[in-house]
């Protein structure tokens, strides 16, 4: 009982006893010239959202993967970026119309809310129909208006034409 | 403030019927009250702002700068908000303690200013037990922190208190310990005499008085940032280890008060530091009064002035240490504390009184003042060649308009 | 106005010491010490003696409440804030509590009491020092002496093994 | 002299404790402020990923890895990466494996950059965790204009990588690390060989090597007990042999080997070593193809495969088997994170609170990595 450890073996201890005290001085002494140091630099950090020289968005490079915006004068209603989508945040119908026999996309809905901006959907896309915007503010006061519904209710789009090439390579993937 | 005193009753006829006692009494009040709201409050908002700057700016970052030019007013908005705010009081804690504890630390710390000096005559109570006075007054903080510790009915808490008051009651001894060499060498404890025994210029001061005072000045500087719970003692309220310590479940107005006692208290330490070793309001070529025509002689507005911006310098640099450096472990405190300054502020003590004893025999070791002033500018001056290395070597570039 | 002064003060110390005694919970006793040391140290500076109130203050609040304070939260079950204080064999505390106040009584009245105008306040510290240092220096010494074998006692009672990796 | 038996008292650190790292608890008894037992208590964080990998694609679950370790990232990605291809023996072109590797080393600085930064918060200095976040975001900034995200990259393709470098990347790149480098060292003199943080680290601990290794601690945590076990180097994969780098091991500079210290050292070394990692990289970098033609839905061939990679927190192993369909059959994930919270039982008796918070930063442990 009672056995005291020897200083050595307390955890945190090291050197002499004036040793400590001067390696104390000096570091103390490096590290706050470090800090006074950038005391006199300009601040790194930019005044997000109203004071940046100019708008954030503009910075963005242009592979930014921002809210996923969708050109329906190009889409083919391949169905590829559907089933590309790990959490099936696109839902797409197409309706065949038994007259013309003509495809119809009747909805196009890409819910904001679920997306989580992977980009596996702008891969496939042949015409590169949907892609990436550099728009990353997407707060709503109600999460259903992240929704967002490309073919307005009611109506229905037709698609566009795929082109030769892509169209052998849609036929390729189902394979 | 008793010559202010003098001066308003013999300015004041009507007041010569009242009795002498109860006029001081109403004017010390006056003042009390005077400094509550135009000093204490005002340095303890625009302390926080400050602070919040400087870091911000050590941070590579800009701080608050929305409410108010360059975000000024951000101390207001900030108490407001507390104000506004529930005083939220926890189901299981002991509601009577848990109400009463932030008074007794703001009640501590708010009476220290009874004997800070401002200037020459400028001091609300110039007791001849002074320092003494500041020492046996800011214990009453102590038990403060223990009982907001102990009532919050947290472990956390409690734990931030047992360790504040751990703390707190060690680092008394090398601060009240470093404070003699000082007392030795003015004979008084009063804070003003103190401030007389030293001259306007920097060789004069305490600081630089002899090797045993130099050293007292870092030990008494450290130990009071140690009483005062700043980094790096800021082991009660360390919030990666225990939340928030002891004002874990304080908020609102309650909270308020404990930041309020703190960022008091680095006035407080400042201004006491500077009292003791940085020759006070001493000023040099006695730039005396009379500046405005309309202040009496007894208010020094020059020596104000000089003390008040020594504090200041003083109040940065503690920030300054705030946002460089780590937390010591609580057994590593006490360790530097009983090993480190309670040996070296004995030895100091000793060391003045074989001095004093010495320099009556020998009038040539007044020189060592001198070498000891270069000693101290050396420090200075290293800080400013590792920092123009660091900017070599960062390829860093500088920029000293504070405002942006 | 002194003498309301004076009978706050003695009002605060004698409840303090009354809230000591007959509080249910042991941290409220020891908190109403604060209070009770506190007035004390008023009366103190009633008596002309800054010194002795600034000590007080420093000595009782800052160190022995703390460590009374420290001795009752290092008590078993302390981190349950309602811990009773209770009473024990309160009779025989009533019998104790009359004869001595009695005899406190008695000898309060009894004693022919010197009152003397109020003194002026002057500093007593280097009186105080001197007297220390000259006429009471063995007392003083003694004192000293045995405060250190006690401090040194208190630390090797207080030691514990050190097991640390 | 009688021995006082004090009263254990139990702390609840976390799951919303400033120090836990995200939502961890650990259930610790204490004698005030010495602790004696600490029980770790995971899974607040438990997302199903591994589940969540049996109803996706193989591509599909790319993003997924993405949110396994979300502040290595791109390592995980790499690992899922290597995984797949292994079982399916898919073709990488050697560019794009130079492109992993820059991508994954920049992010395994950025990683040990926020280790560093969180663990000196931890200590008390709240500073240099701003300065290590800054050098950070410019690394953000580069692999922004990489892949076009900042924290869940899902650059990295089975067969290959999403993008080529974009123009003036490599003048970036190289500008930042000519700008880095000397950064280090003034982190180093800032907080590193700061006399309080030395001793709040030293010999604090202390994981001694034979423990190390049977308690499976992995990648800088088992190096700072001087194991020299880096699967970069010892179980080579993608174009690691190629290129010249040291592993940092724990040396003890100012305690014992295994300490707090020792695994805080060994990761600003590590820095160095990425950085020149990239520096070789981007001057062999040949030029071609990043992506090699693979079918838009995978179908890799039954069977099971085990891939390990080190990532930045150590060994990440995806062990995957497979039926032969669109979706894996069973993923499993190995994290370093996970072996490190095995180890905090064993080795944190008797240590104080804040030892304990050292501890927990020093192995780096990523809350979200733990749970899955």
């Amino acid at each position: 009982m009672a056995t005291t450890a020897s200083t050595d073996a307390v955890p945190g201890f090291r050197g002499t006893y004036f040793g400590r005290i001067k390696n104390a001085i000096i570091s103390i002494m490096e590290g706050m010239s470090v800090t006074l140091g950038y005391l006199l630099q300009r601040p790194i950090t930019i005044q997000y959202p109203d004071r940046t020289p100019k708008p954030v968005k503009d910075t963005l490079p242009e592979r930014y993967r921002g809210i996923l915006e969708l050109d329906m004068k190009t889409c083919t209603a391949c169905l590829a970026c559907e089933r590309a989508c790990p959490i099936g945040c696109i839902k797409i119908e197409v309706v065949k119309d038994k007259e013309t026999k003509k495809r119809y996309i009747t909805r196009f809905d890409i819910d904001i809310a679920k997306c989580m901006y992977c980009g596996l959907c702008v891969d496939p896309c042949p015409g590169g129909a949907i892609r990436h915007t550099n728009e990353f503010e997407g707060s709503t006061s109600d999460v259903q208006y992240l929704v967002r519904r490309f073919v307005p209710p009611g109506e229905r789009i037709e698609p566009a034409k795929p082109k030769k090439k892509e169209k052998e390579e849609a036929g390729a993937e189902g394979s | 403030m008793e010559r202010l005193a003098d001066y308003i009753v013999y300015n004041l006829p009507f007041l010569q019927q009242i009795p002498r006692v109860i006029v001081d009494l109403i004017i010390m009040l006056f003042f009390a009250t005077c400094m509550l709201l135009f000093w204490v409050a005002l340095f303890a908002g625009i302390t926080s702002w400050v602070e919040r700057r400087v870091a911000g700016r050590i941070q590579s970052r800009i701080g608050p700068n929305r409410v108010g030019p360059q975000g000024f007013l951000q101390w207001i908005a900030d108490g407001l908000k507390c104000f506004l705010k529930e005083d939220f009081v926890p189901a299981a804690a002991d509601k009577k303690l848990f109400l009463l504890a932030p008074y007794i630390v703001f009640a501590g710390m708010f009476a220290v200013f009874v004997v800070v000096p401002f200037g020459d005559g400028l001091i609300i109570s110039n007791l001849n037990i002074g320092i003494f006075y500041v020492l046996a007054i800011s214990s009453l903080v102590v038990v403060g922190i223990l009982m907001s510790g102990w009532s919050s009915n947290n472990k956390w808490s409690l734990l931030g208190g047992m360790r504040s008051a751990a703390q707190i009651v060690s680092y008394e001894i090398p601060v009240s310990l470093a404070i003699l060499p000082v007392i030795l060498l003015t004979g008084s404890l009063g804070m003003q005499d103190i401030i007389r025994a030293q001259g306007p210029y920097p060789w004069q001061w305490f600081a630089f008085h002899n090797p045993f005072t130099f050293i007292a000045f870092f030990i008494f500087f450290i130990g009071a940032l140690a009483e005062g719970n700043r980094t790096p003692f800021d082991i009660p309220e360390a919030e990666s280890e225990l939340v928030a310590g002891y004002n874990t479940e304080y908020s609102g107005m309650r909270f308020v008060f404990f930041f309020f006692a703190e960022w008091a208290n680095l006035y407080i330490i400042a201004a006491l530091t500077v009292t003791l070793f940085l020759g006070g309001w001493n000023t040099p070529a006695h730039l005396y009064t009379n500046l405005f025509g309309l202040l009496h002689r007894s208010v020094d507005v020059a020596g104000t002035f000089v003390f008040i911006l020594k504090s200041l310098f003083l109040v940065f640099v503690i920030i300054w240490i705030r946002w460089t450096l780590p937390r010591l472990r609580v057994d590593q405190m006490m360790d530097v504390c009983w090993k480190y300054f309670v040996p070296f502020s004995f030895a100091n003590i000793v060391g003045t009184i074989i001095w004093m004893v010495l320099a009556d025999a020998a009038p040539v070791l007044g020189y060592v003042r001198y070498i000891l002033f270069v000693v101290g500018l050396m420090v200075p001056l290293a800080i400013a060649m590792k920092i123009t290395r660091n900017f070599r070597l960062a390829k860093s570039e500088i920029h000293l308009n504070p405002f942006i | 106005m002194g003498e309301i002064v004076f009978i706050a003060l003695a009002v605060g110390t004698t409840v303090g010491a009354g809230v000591v005694a007959f509080s249910k919970n042991i941290v409220y006793s020891a908190f109403a010490l604060l209070l009770s040391f506190f007035c004390v140290a008023g009366l103190y500076v009633f008596l002309a003696a800054d010194f002795v109130a600034a000590t007080q203050v420093i000595v009782y609040i800052g160190g022995i409440l703390v460590l009374i304070l420290f001795g009752v939260m290092l008590t078993e079950k302390i981190e349950k804030v309602n811990i009773s204080n209770q009473a024990l064999k309160p009779f025989r505390a009533w019998i104790l509590l009359i004869v001595s106040g009695g005899i406190l009584i008695a000898a309060i009245v009894k004693t022919n009491w010197i009152t003397k105008a109020p003194l002026p306040p002057t500093p007593t510290t280097g009186e105080l020092g001197n007297a220390f240092l000259t006429r009471y220096l063995l007392p003083f010494e003694i004192a000293s002496v045995l405060l250190l074998v006690a401090l040194i006692g208190a630390i090797i009672a207080g030691r514990k093994e050190v097991r640390r990796k | 002299m009688t021995e006082f038996i004090t009263e254990e008292m139990t702390l609840n650190m976390g799951p919303q404790h400033p120090s836990t790292h995200g939502v961890l608890r650990f259930q610790l008894t204490s004698d005030g402020e010495v602790i004696h037992s600490v029980k770790p208590d995971v899974g607040y964080l438990h997302r199903s990923i591994e589940k969540i990998a049996e109803k996706v694609t193989y591509h599909g679950f790319m993003p997924y890895t993405d949110r396994v370790d979300y502040v290595a990232a791109m390592n995980s990605n790499f690992a899922w990466a290597l995984t797949v291809e292994k079982l399916g023996g898919y073709q990488v072109p050697e560019r794009a494996e130079y492109l992993r590797v820059i991508a994954a080393e920049l992010n395994r600085i950025s990683s040990h950059l926020i280790m560093l930064g969180v663990m000196a918060m931890d200590i008390g200095a709240v500073t240099p965790f701003p300065y290590f976040l800054r050098e950070r975001e410019t690394i953000n900034d580069l692999l922004e204009e990489l892949c076009g995200a900042r924290l869940t990259y899902n650059y990295i393709r089975i067969g290959g990588v999403s993008s080529d470098l974009p123009d003036g990347f490599r003048d970036r790149a190289l500008r930042f690390l000519d700008h880095f480098e000397p950064i280090i060292d003034e982190f180093n003199r800032l907080i590193t060989y700061n006399e309080i943080f030395v001793n709040r680290l030293a010999n604090i601990v202390i994981i001694p090597r034979e423990q190390a290794i049977a308690w499976a601690l992995v990648g800088p945590n088992l190096r700072a007990s001087g194991v020299k076990w880096d699967l970069r180097k010892d179980e080579p994969y993608s174009i690691y042999p190629q290129v010249e780098f040291d592993i940092p091991v724990g040396k003890g500079e100012v305690g014992t080997v295994g300490d707090c210290f020792d695994r805080f050292i060994v990761r600003v070394d590590e820095m160095r070593e990425s950085s020149k990692i990239i520096r070789q990289c981007l001057d062999k970098m040949p030029e071609g193809e990043i992506q090699s033609k693979l079918p838009r839905q995978l179908k890799p061939p039954k069977g099971e495969v085990y891939v390990r990679s080190e990532s930045a927190r150590g060994e990440m192993g995806y062990y995957l088997v497979s039926n032969g369909g669109l979706n894996p059959e069973r993923v499993k994930i190995r994290t370093g994170s996970f072996s490190a919270m095995a180890i905090m039982e064993e080795v944190s008796k008797g240590i104080m609170i804040a030892d304990m918070v050292a501890l927990i930063s020093s192995l780096d442990v990523i809350a979200p990595e733990i749970d899955r």
